[in-house]
């Protein structure tokens, strides 16, 4: 699946985008940030320990306990600041 | 008559009212405009988004307004990149037969669009690039009241 | 800055509310703008007033606004006299640092000035002055909800 | 004092304003439309049986009970219908 990140998220990752191939095991969200936070320093510092980072998966909002199967694009960024 | 649109560049305020409410028989207009504040410091904001997000997500509020309010029209305009002191962020627009429904709609849609709509503004100052803009919790708040 | 005006002549809503905030470092401004309707039917509508009455009015609502909110600048302008179709009767614009603030004060002024400012409309058609428009029982209530 | 009519109280007095001179009996508002009724068939059309006419002393809204004196100009009018 294609994963996005935006404003600081994009800055401590250190990449706007990229392709993730996490293992079967890893089915919702939540896990999906604890397996990237296993990554590296980058994700450990974008994702933090608590929940502040949001996600999106096909481009609606979605809550960490959700499951990533069939999503195409899951996008990962900040509290919104817009309006 | 609903207008939604992303952009870059500035907008003008009469001339955005003038394509929701011409030939229209219009009895109350209520717009807001979320402006960039100098405040002493800033050269602007940068304003970073999500552009097929943003756009989706713009849309399901309005939807969700149109499904609330007897609305005769919606507009909604925000900009992303570099954003002037002085220049406008956000407006939102709402025609409706009586005042009531037309002031909650844009105050609703500006709630929702607050703590939904996937923009990030980082400031601007003489050194660069600074600190991205933190989320208010009076954002979140005001978003609530109008239940689910 | 505080913009109160009567006046027979149509207004534009851009360049009123440049005077309000050029210059100023504002944040969020909401306006709102009530419009004479076609309705199929009407000429125009035909607005008497109490002139002392209706400024001083005015002024009084302004200040309880500015007593419940921190408002940066408010502006009211309303006409009276032989008003189109399609042109506008009031217009209410608030600035403030946070919208909420600009929202309630712009829905309280407009509230007030429905069933406090001394203004009369009666409709014109085909045949001539017609009748006098009748007060909205929603409009005291809307009112009402302000407390005292 | 003088009194002012508008709207639809000037159009059933037949006068948009006049010098009013009560007698001392008449001291507050809704004792000065009783006065008024009493003066003619187009005062009791323009006031009615109810409470519909307001009224404003030296420019500012005044409830029936209020009184009079020292009052140098009084208004009637309908409720209104601006904005």
């Amino acid at each position: 699946m294609k994963a996005l990140y935006f404003a600081w998220v994009r800055e401590r990752v250190g990449l706007a985008e990229e392709e993730l191939a996490p293992p079967a095991s890893v089915a919702t969200i939540a896990e999906l940030i604890d397996w990237l936070r296993n990554r590296g320093e980058n994700y450990a510092a974008a994702f933090g320990d608590d929940r502040t980072v949001r996600a999106a998966l096909d481009r609606r909002h979605a809550k960490p306990h959700e499951r990533i199967a069939g999503a195409r694009e899951i996008a990962f960024f900040p509290p919104m600041t817009g309006g | 008559m609903r207008i939604l649109r992303l952009q870059k560049e500035p907008f003008e305020l009469s001339a955005e009212i003038a394509s929701l409410t011409a030939g229209r028989d219009v009895g109350a207009l209520v717009t807001f405009t979320g402006l960039c504040r100098h405040e002493g410091r800033l050269l602007g904001l940068e304003i970073e988004h999500y552009p097929d997000m943003a756009a989706a997500e713009i849309a399901r509020v309005v939807e969700e307004a149109c499904g609330r309010w007897p609305l005769d029209g919606v507009l909604v305009i925000h900009r992303y990149g570099l954003i002037r002191p002085g220049e406008p962020i956000v407006l939102v627009a709402t025609t409706s037969r009586h005042r009531g429904e037309a002031f909650a709609a844009a105050e609703f849609l500006m709630d929702y669009l607050k703590t939904r709509a996937p923009f990030w503004k980082r400031e601007h100052t003489r050194a660069g690039l600074g600190e991205w803009v933190g989320a208010r919790e009076e954002d979140a708040q005001a978003a609530e009241k109008w239940g689910s």
